[in-house]
């Protein structure tokens, strides 16, 4: 129970490096199957040239302005879903006979790919740059409604009937309960809704075609076969998850600090 | 209707009841399950304006089910739970929850819990100062209130819990066991301060206490529940003169009434 | 007699009709071949099959310029043993510039300021772009180029998403039966590159090759022989094109015939062909090296 | 607060047609969408005519073989991912250290479409059916792990600590408590995961390939410019995702019954 | 060492203690700290076998830390606790935690939870049946333990989590004011059952408690414990024979022993 101290392994030094390990084992991975025989190098670039193409890449500068657009059309989409998600999951948590009735659609919806749906979303937005946000915005929004509803719906009752027998209106009770109350489930929702917009976005950029954007990126070095440079996209779009997932982490370790107390 | 309590069910003799007493809560032919089991059938209550009302009861005879409803957070099957003059929503409530720990809001500082029900009336923040250091200083509390509420003690918590119902000045105060968690002195000192509350403010108060002494010593009237099917057992009247205070414990008639509770209470607990 | 079990990783295109015919008339079964038939969406998928040697052919209708492009990655790994496509002197359609019923676009050369939608990926961007300025517009500033799915080709020129789009077969064929668009132009990259055209081609892994090189052999004979049937008895061969593409039943008459090519007849014109696409792509910087594709054609002595 | 006994409106008819409000909202939308000028009724089928498109493809049993085979791959894929995903789940979850080192991996993995992973699994599993279902027990697996993970970390400690005193091993605290106490979060894992592994299977008969399947019927359909049948796959594909969750839903109703309590 | 209690601290001399007396939990400088704020700083204690020992002090003063510390339920940051020869993890321990209602599974039946701590043991069906019904009439439950934990009245859940405890015939017993939810006659009657029990196995019983009249009854050491940073005030001695009864309540040594707790206790938290 004893924790000695040891200068040289501060929790902070041990916790970045405990962060590390994910990493290095998913490259020391790589290069064993890259090295070795296990699969055929031909299709699995080697994991160090890769990054050498990510950096370079990134270096040129002929990686920015597909990072940008995926990472511009990511955030619109997840700012839409977010905005909108949050007070409807509320709403419909807070009430169960509503939120019956729209259980259909929420998961009709969440179990239709995206992709399928995107002959309805260009009639609705067009063939441009805004159908790819809002089929992307939609799905991520539907995973912040149904993970908002639900920690409404799993809230401990204690809290809500003591903001209303202070006269909280319904309103306040919103704001002030049920959205805290939410706020675990409500993070779980924003993570998922933020990696599933980036999946949507690149999965669009990919497959319903576009002019940029890492999707795009990925297909076109796919075709040409250049797969280091299609690694390397992977990889960065990974990394692109991987940080709004850690912002998202740090931001609810930071708001939810009562979590499990 | 004058007297304070239906005393229909009960076959003890009403006591002495002064005729100034008016019902600020008057529950009627009120019922209520759990699950197709009866708490409640057929229930009728008084509670006076102005009085301190002692629920005092077995387990699970159903003394948080009866505030609940007549607080409004808890649907009853049928009857009628009126308020003096107003609906509910128009009464200032002060509650303290049995289960004070679930009822505080962890996301807010102990401080900011104390003073949420004054922003929900809208008061302004220097208001909201000035009362909430009002009641710091009437509490004596030498902790320090900017924590979170899972940063204290359990006693703590009720403290905080019980400042934060009186923070509005309610008309109504319904405690819940407020004493349960409480330090031996720290229980005087809220009893103290609750009865000085009382004078000062002549609020309606409910409160469910196991302990009798405290109950007979706080009360205007004990109200006896019985085992499920709920019924009122009987309604002592206990009219001692405030500030009530040491003497009054060993006092004669302290000791009498606080024997007569004990008295009905273990015949229809045993019964 | 103990079948040789091969597999084949195949697109659900017209092109591959003469594969079709070949499991219909249970050609490979008859030499001894027992095939293992997996279906592909995506021609880079067949490319990657056939580089991680978990398949052994590529039937036709293996993307032309693709096999070009992993070529020049994986050198020697395939060999090109037929070519499918169309062609304005042969009078079949491989491509077409559609627009819709009402659109007054007749050439490229209407484009301008317009916007037009091509296959996603860099082969058909290329494809476009090379078009495009060959018609002395400059397909950065003067056309807008949308990568759109196939499927949403014909929705997008409906719902006014583009002006027109690059469609390969049989979307032209389905738009002009839906009555709802028209073909601008027919073949137009047979018009601007080369004429024949092809977009298809049959590939074989050299490691199938070098390994079995007598089944790898008797692969490539039976599909020269369905390729023969296909040409000559196309429209009775027709309904099987149901069965195996997405085309229905009640669609199959409608649908062109493709310029199918054995291997055994390909000729000076169909090789030139075909260097002129991948030459498109050298000009238009997207294959960094020169590529004879003379050396990607299956030669007789290539069996060992 | 007082509920008149109704014998015509018994709860359990009010909840079915509560139910139903959402489905007949769609179909009322789609309807009007389609009869008015809204949109071109040449890219939006007349619902009732997919309706009876649908209608006479179950009839006539043409569609049977896909659903039957998107219906096997879907729940091969996310029996392994909940069979593989809650154990692991839980341990990450209990172990603080151990989920800061594989957390990068998760979410790196959550954010990268499987479809772009797709040539690294047909290198691992081969060409075959396996490569989908593995993809699709891949991404489900990964939300199931996700959020029961989560469920573990965020949930009360006294449970713990009151088994942990009666003596339980860890193994126990894990079966006894643990597993119950992220109950709630793993049942969302569970519906996000059923309704994921569904999308991925459908986009991998899409743009993966495949001789059957329900993905299989949309994209024919699509090229082929089938707007009735395109639609009625859609609309049983999103019924079956609801299904699955109606079924979840369910389940969780009969086993949480302390869910917010 | 043969004294109960390390007084180094301490200025009151110690009280006579039986010579027969063993330390069954021994605490030797122990820290602990919260955010910074330090509970306790070498901290030593020895809790004597087969004694119940009642701890009284202040609310926040770490008597829940205390217990939890020793019970191994929170880490401490330096320091020993020793279990009398054997080591924590061999010693069957029951706790009644404060916070009952949490402590309870609510995915059991009363009666699985009660069980729960036998199964853990590895006895058979059969042995945890009789072991359950043993409880049931011991403790003359009359309520259905066929539900879920939610479904009780606090003081219900309170009981469950006493059986819960007692259901494993543990060496040491924890109890976290176990009397706080319970009514009146709840509370007399296992009040009696724990001194039932105590008598029969010679558990080792570790009682928190804010009612110094009920601590005092149960106790053959009252512990003391003073404001943060906490130390131990006193540890008084108290060695009425048993059976305690009534007539204990109102003896000599009761009255003075009570008096001088409490003389000690306000003392300590006024200062
Ligand atoms: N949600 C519920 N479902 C089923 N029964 C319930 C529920 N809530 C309470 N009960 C039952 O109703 C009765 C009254 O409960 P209540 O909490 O009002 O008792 P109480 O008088 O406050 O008891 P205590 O003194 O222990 O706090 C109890 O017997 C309890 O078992
Ligand atoms: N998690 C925590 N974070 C910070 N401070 C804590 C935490 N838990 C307890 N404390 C503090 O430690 C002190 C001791 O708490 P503890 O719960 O042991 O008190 P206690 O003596 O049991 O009080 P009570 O009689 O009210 O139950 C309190 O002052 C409390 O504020
Ligand atoms: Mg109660
Ligand atoms: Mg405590």
């Amino acid at each position: 129970m004893k924790t000695a101290a040891n200068p040289f392994l501060s929790p902070h030094v041990l916790r970045i490096a405990r962060a590390l390990i994910g990493p290095a084992a998913l490259v020391a991975v790589w290069w064993v199957a890259n090295d070795s025989a296990w699969v055929s190098n031909k299709l699995l670039p080697n994991p160090f040239d890769t990054f050498a193409t990510l950096g370079s890449s990134l270096w040129s500068g002929s990686m920015t302005a597909d990072l940008g657009a995926t990472l511009f059309r990511t955030l619109y989409a997840f700012a839409m879903a977010a905005a909108a998600g949050i007070p409807v999951g509320i709403a419909l948590g807070s009430n169960d006979r509503i939120y019956r009735t729209v259980e259909f659609l929420v998961d009709f919806f969440r179990s239709t790919p995206a992709t399928a749906m995107f002959p309805l979303f260009l009639l609705i937005f067009g063939i441009g740059d805004f159908a790819k946000i809002a089929v992307a915005a939609f799905s991520a929004w539907l995973v912040v409604v149904f993970n908002v509803a639900y920690g409404v719906m799993n809230s401990r009752k204690t809290r809500i009937l003591a903001a209303r027998v202070m006269g909280a209106s319904r309103w306040r009770v919103f704001r002030d309960v049920l959205f805290w109350e939410s706020l675990p489930q409500t993070f779980v929702g924003l993570r998922m809704a933020v990696s599933l917009a980036l999946v949507v976005i690149i999965v669009a950029e990919m497959f319903i075609g576009s002019t940029n954007g890492m999707g795009h990126r990925i297909i076109d070095a796919q075709q040409v076969f250049d797969l280091q440079q299609m690694y390397a996209s992977i990889l960065i779009t990974g990394a692109i998850g991987y940080g709004f997932n850690v912002l998202f982490i740090a931001l609810e370790k930071w708001i939810v600090h009562w979590a499990g107390r | 209707m004058n007297s304070v309590v239906d005393f229909s069910h009960v076959q003890h003799e009403p006591p002495a009841v002064p005729a100034a007493e008016r019902a600020h809560i008057t529950v009627r032919g009120l019922h209520k399950a759990f699950g197709g089991v009866p708490v409640y059938s057929d229930f009728n209550l008084d509670l006076p304006k102005g009085r301190v009302t002692c629920v005092f009861g077995p387990n699970g005879c159903g003394k948080s089910t009866l505030i609940n409803m007549i607080a409004g957070l808890i649907p009853h099957d049928a009857g009628d739970i009126l308020f003096d003059g107003k609906t509910l929503q128009q009464t200032t409530i002060g509650y303290v929850f049995q289960n004070y720990r679930e009822a505080l809001f962890p996301w807010m500082r102990a401080i900011d819990n104390i003073r949420y029900p004054l922003k929900l009336k809208g008061m302004s923040e220097a208001d909201c100062d000035a009362r909430v250091q009002e009641l710091i200083e009437s509490f004596d509390v030498r902790f320090d209130l900017n924590r979170y509420p899972y940063e204290f003690s359990g006693g703590q918590q009720q403290l905080i819990s019980i400042m934060r119902a009186l923070a509005p000045h309610p008309e109504v105060l319904f405690l819940d066991e407020p004493f349960s968690a409480l330090d031996y002195e720290m229980t005087l000192f809220i009893r103290e301060k609750l009865q000085e509350i009382f004078q000062a403010t002549g609020v309606t108060m409910i409160v469910v206490s196991h302990d009798l002494e405290e109950a007979v010593y706080l009360a205007n009237h004990i109200l006896l529940l019985t085992k499920r099917p709920t019924r009122v057992a009987d309604n002592v009247f206990f009219d001692a003169a405030r500030p009530r205070d040491l003497r009054t414990l060993s006092s004669d008639a302290f000791v009498r009434t606080k024997a007569r509770c004990l008295d009905i209470f273990q015949n229809e607990v045993r019964k | 007699q103990k079948m040789e079990k091969v597999t084949a990783s195949w697109l659900p295109i017209m092109q591959t009709m003469a594969y079709y015919v070949a499991l219909e008339e249970k050609l490979f079964e008859k030499a001894g071949i027992e095939i293992n038939s997996v279906k592909f969406q995506n021609p880079n998928q067949i490319i990657d099959s056939l580089v991680s040697g978990q398949a052994d052919f590529g039937p036709p209708g293996a993307a032309a310029g693709i096999t070009a492009l992993a070529e020049a990655r994986y050198p020697g790994t395939f060999k090109v043993f037929g070519l499918q496509g169309g062609g304005i002197k042969v009078n079949m359609i491989n491509d077409g510039l559609i627009v819709s019923n009402a659109s007054t676009i007749s050439s490229f050369k209407d484009l301008k300021g317009k916007r037009i939608g091509t296959l996603p990926g860099i082969q058909w961007k290329t494809i476009t772009r090379y078009v495009i300025r060959q018609n002395g517009l400059d397909p950065d500033k003067d056309v807008t180029i949308n990568e759109i799915a196939v499927p949403m080709h014909i929705p997008s020129l409906l719902a006014g998403s583009v002006d027109a789009t690059l469609s390969l077969e049989p979307v032209g064929s389905i738009a002009v039966a839906s009555g709802e668009a028209k073909r601008a132009m027919t073949n137009p990259v047979a018009t601007f590159i080369a004429d024949p055209f092809y977009s298809g081609v049959s590939v074989l892994s050299t490691k199938f090759m070098q390994e079995r090189p007598e089944v790898a052999k008797k692969v490539v004979e039976v599909l020269d022989q369905a390729t023969r049937m296909t040409n000559e008895n196309f429209d009775k061969y027709r309904p099987i094109i149901a069965k195996y593409t997405a085309i229905q039943p009640a669609q199959v008459n409608l649908v062109a015939q493709p310029y199918l090519r054995a291997n055994s007849e390909l000729n000076a014109t169909d090789i030139q062909s075909y260097q002129a696409l991948v030459n498109v792509f050298e000009k238009e910087g997207v294959l960094k090296q020169h590529i004879d594709v003379k050396t990607l054609m299956l030669k007789p002595g290539d069996f060992r």
